[in-house]
């Protein structure tokens, strides 16, 4: 099977989806890119982080679309075209930009099919650059799905590598509900093998990514990567443990990581979030009250601290888990 | 005016449609009736019909809080939305939505909204919808004078005029935004002005002139219906309640709302206007008048008797499908 | 002591230090009313809770101002006007509104003195009126607070009761980080002995409203009163629980809970808000952390459901925890 | 042109500081020395210092993502600032916030700006404290072509009129926002209007000269001061890199940056309109080239020699107190 980075997979996600559905379109800033510009190279940039590069020369201009620099117009016409039959996918370029247009993403298009007792439906994907490692600070690094996860009616991707990445997108794509995507943004240069012809995964089932006896642990996006090697690294010591990928934390697959715990005893729960009501308390809690009698040790959180990410590359290096810190966390709950 | 005798009929039939469930639902809410937060939109109704008489099923409208008047004039059955506001299980979202969140999809009503300038972006999402199927079709948001100063408006205007969509942006203009003049928080002198300089036609009515209404509207919406990208309806009219229900109207100058109800009726003024023509008679209306009167009270009636909700339909509606099948 | 209303005993804060410190004004939508208005009547309003009641004529229109419906632009005064000097108290209606101007709060306001290097001050209050009761449907029903808790940079005020609020309002507007003040206005006509003079109370530190043994209850604004109800009922079973009030949960008293849940061995966290993402699963995660050696039963949530707020009043009912549920819930983690 | 000789010496030197700050973090970052996401500002230099040379320390700016040229023509301190985009411990925000968050309060500095327009509101705020202290001060934002798109934008424009508050919103046109061209981004045809429709003048000016920008920055920081509520700069200049280090520029047109660096070089523009008029020497000016050079090489030595920041700093500057004392 050929590698592919997870840019090169969510591209050719979006242009499957794109070719398979004519109500499919992609619009965002500079998703096509020099709309306006002397050099007439109009759809040569497809979006900074070159996500939806060929989506204009492949589908012309209705269907990749670039808007000015306004984030709440951005989602409303996602959520509107979407109200009325089309499957946008529109790209915020930083997930941190959720704080300029959280209302039309959590108050519009997540409640409208509640509000409207049942008889909508908005199956809008909006695509995110998420997380830290690239020295953006403090507005160009946060994860932010962890404060979506809290919003009912929205549904929260969070792919760890570029095969998920596909399967989830054109899923996302095809749901009927309103999805957010989150692209760790540090991934999109990692490859693994992907399937050039389309596949889904289902929303709310964990993939397993490595499987063990003596601890749970729980990681999402950017961190599954490092979860994974610090497991590997402990195997030496005779440590063996469940990694658990929950791919989707809206919804949840809450009877995977229990039935891991139940089994194990002990979770660690890894997240690059700041620890505040985030994802690893939610399924730190989850395992408190419904895996209690199963517990052997004291339940673990490995997250970012209660900061806003800083830019120095020393700092950020500190700032966000590493292999180490979740290593030493795994050898505590077994201590 | 070319309005045909049935046009006519049913225009006048739309606004004492609405004049009627909001005067009732005035004194429902005053009998404690009804709950939540309500905001009425008596002393506007030319507003909502004359701008809906030139939509079908297919346009959509995107409402405000004020949202009753707009999604009736857009043809949402009134008994499901009395029925809504009752919060039963039989309203038109089943209760879950009340007053602040009418809708009704199938007939392109995407909701009144409790958040002021929701509405706008996601009605540019719909005219872009519209503009990619090539499918002739408008979207029209609603705004008052007091929503046109939130960002999310301006960004859905300069957004509409970059992509070109049928995007439709009435302004009604009834001088308050809650207890706030819009001397004060428009801080412009020329409110049209502004807006115009956003790029597309503003055509101006007199919000309590049925006729005004349904001319400056025409020519807006035929202009955005026409592939001309958005253009823009601003109407200046009064709301003849307080903000919500209850509301001591401190802001109101002496007489003022006795004023509004003598010169600035709009039913009143439709009688007048085609008093004499020949085309509809006095009778005519009054007949009208019985029938909205007895649809009203059979809404009410109806809401009444309705099935209330219950405990479990809390958690349904929230997605299609959660979780894998 | 005389008793007063939440709603009396903010205002007669605002008032107080206002009297006392003329750096501090107040800034919102209709806090003052009537601007502009044919009738003359400027400052009739004070809010459409009446919260900022009187504040106009007693200090003019400098220090109460109204604006245009621009929350993001409010929250930006403030957090401006705070940055050079001013103690400004910018009220936001809704908790829900926060949707409009998230960027705001959360990635300026918030992060100015970290990305500064620690080398600013932005002393601003913003007040939201939060949650349900008032059959007020999907977008003005939310507590939002457990949402702002997971920013770092932010503190969040959450009072349960008349005397925290006034304590709590004084202890914000002399506070040199910005501070999120949320009232639940199901509380705003509740009234309890409230001292005229001036006090504050300390961020950080819990309130004990119920001292007993066998279960440790955390709950916050809305739901203390609920949960000493469902205690106060219990009584009868010879049941005993303490009862936490943390009053801030940014900065949250951990120690507080953490003594507790040593004492009982049981824990139960209330709270309005939904599920995911939660103060509930916040603090059940801490306990599962660091007081898990103690634990002897599951740690429970009481929470809404997943979904938005309903707008029908028996839905709305059910959907808000309410006694029942809670004294359930104990009797759960006793069984 | 009323300036006196010291007026212009400074006016080139902060230019010429600007210019040579930009072009050796641009040759930093090539050399992989810099982290981050770094805009630069080279090109717009008389924007910058033609604004800012009418302010002292108390006035307040607040700027961009690109933030650098404001910072460094508000007085920030140059070694501090390439410290920072060092991401040292000795850095102006001791290397927590990077290119994108440069600031320096007890100047009036209130930040570089990562958010597109996050900073006309926090700039509106600033004016209102002025206001209400009535101590003469003024408040300036800067925003790009893109910039003025953005709801918080528009918000804090009618805000400040509202408030009558001396703000000033100098709007620095490019041409570009990232790779899109301001003739497809903002709708309408005439953004000098659009703006002055929300009830405040904006004045014109050409950005890549010096004079004129102060001229015009001159006559709206005036307007602003003298209690008459806010006004506008609007300049029209060119950037000479690309949006960020890396751009590929496929939006450019043949020989555009060439063509820019020819004609539209602020400090060439300075040089050739002071040049015979007997104020100022060519000498002098080189001199000052000289100085600014060794100025921004002592900047970088310093720079790569200072303290790198710690992993217990992570958590420090988070609240000036978190928890009870
Ligand atoms: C974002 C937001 N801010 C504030 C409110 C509270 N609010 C509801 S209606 C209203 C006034 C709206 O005025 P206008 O747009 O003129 O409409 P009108 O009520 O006059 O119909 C306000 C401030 C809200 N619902 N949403
Ligand atoms: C809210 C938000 N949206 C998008 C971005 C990404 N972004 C950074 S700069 C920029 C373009 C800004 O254009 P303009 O205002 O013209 O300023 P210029 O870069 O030309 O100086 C964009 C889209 C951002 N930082 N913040
Ligand atoms: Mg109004
Ligand atoms: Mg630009």
């Amino acid at each position: 099977m050929p590698e592919k980075t997870m840019r090169d997979a969510i591209n050719e996600a979006l242009h499957q989806a794109m070719a398979e559905d004519d109500s499919v379109f992609v619009i965002g800033e500079d998703v096509a890119g020099c709309n306006g510009s002397p050099s007439g190279k109009v759809g040569e940039v497809g979006g900074v982080f070159g996500v939806t590069s060929g989506l204009y020369k492949a589908f012309g201009p209705d269907r990749c679309i670039d808007t000015p620099i306004s984030e709440s117009a951005i989602v409303g016409a996602a959520a509107g075209a979407a109200l009325v039959g089309m499957r946008p996918v529109a790209e915020i370029m930083f997930a941190d930009f959720i704080g300029v247009c959280m209302d039309q993403i959590v108050n519009q298009m997540g409640k409208f099919r509640y509000m409207f007792g049942g008889k909508s439906r908005c199956p809008a994907v909006i695509r995110f650059a998420s997380g830290g490692g690239f020295s953006a600070a403090g507005q160009h690094s946060q994860s932010m799905y962890q404060v979506m996860t809290s919003f009912p009616g929205l549904k929260v991707v969070i792919p760890s590598n570029a095969y998920d990445a596909k399967g989830l997108l054109l899923q996302a794509i095809r749901d009927d509900d309103p999805v957010l995507f989150f692209e760790p943004k540090a991934l999109y240069q990692e490859a693994c093998e992907v399937p050039d012809e389309m596949y889904t995964l289902p929303f709310g089932e964990a993939a397993f990514v490595r499987e063990g006896d003596d601890v749970t642990v729980v990681a999402f996006g950017q961190m599954v990567n490092r979860a994974a090697a610090a497991i590997d690294a402990l195997e030496a010591d005779g440590i063996s443990c469940d990694l658990i990928d929950p791919r989707t934390s809206s919804p949840l697959d809450e009877d995977a990581i229990l039935e891991s715990v139940e089994a194990t005893g002990r979770l660690v729960v890894v997240d690059e979030s700041p620890p505040r009501c985030g994802l690893t308390a939610d399924i730190a809690a989850l395992a408190a009250d419904r895996a209690f009698h199963a517990l052997k040790a004291p339940v673990k959180q490995v997250s970012a601290p209660h900061s806003p990410t800083p830019f120095s590359p020393e700092l950020e290096a500190a700032y966000i888990p590493d292999v180490e810190k979740i290593k030493t966390t795994i050898k505590e709950v077994l201590a | 005016m070319n309005l045909s005798r049935d046009q006519l009929l049913r225009a006048y039939r739309q606004m004492k449609t609405i004049r009627e469930f909001e005067e009732r639902a005035h004194a429902e809410i005053m009998n404690g009736q009804i709950a939540g937060f309500t905001h009425l939109y008596t002393g506007q109704e030319a507003n909502a019909v004359g701008v809906c008489e030139h939509l079908d099923h297919q346009d959509t409208i995107i409402s405000t809080h004020r949202g009753h008047g707009h999604c009736i004039a857009k043809g949402a059955d009134v008994i499901g939305m009395m029925k809504e506001l009752w919060g039963s299980a039989e309203g038109l979202c089943k209760g879950k939505g009340g007053s602040m969140h009418v809708a009704d999809i199938e007939k392109g009503i995407l909701g009144a909204n409790g958040i002021v300038a929701g509405g706008p972006p996601i009605s540019v999402g719909s005219a872009l919808a519209a503009k990619i199927r090539k499918n002739g079709r408008v979207a029209v948001s609603f705004s008052g004078d007091g929503s046109v100063n939130q960002g999310t408006c301006f960004e859905a205007m300069n957004l509409a005029v970059v992509l070109k969509v049928p995007a439709v942006f009435v302004i009604e203009n009834n001088y308050y935004s809650e207890h706030t003049n819009i001397s004060y928080a428009v801080g412009c002198d020329d409110l049209k002005a502004r807006t115009e300089g956003f790029g597309f036609p503003v055509f101006v009515a007199d919000g309590a002139d049925f006729f005004s209404v349904y001319d400056a509207a025409g020519k807006a919406i035929e202009h955005a219906r026409s592939g001309n990208g958005p253009a823009g309806v601003f109407a200046e009219t009064g709301r003849f309640h307080g903000h919500f229900v209850g509301d001591p109207q401190y802001y109101r100058a002496d007489g003022e709302l006795d004023d509004l109800r003598e010169n600035s009726c709009c039913l009143k003024n439709f009688r007048a206007r085609v008093d004499g023509g020949g085309v509809v008679s006095a009778e005519e209306l009054d007949a009208i008048d019985a029938e909205v009167m007895a649809l009203i009270d059979e809404a009410v009636s109806a809401a009444r008797a309705a099935a209330r909700p219950t405990a479990e339909q809390v958690t349904e509606d929230v997605y299609i499908q959660y979780g894998s099948a």
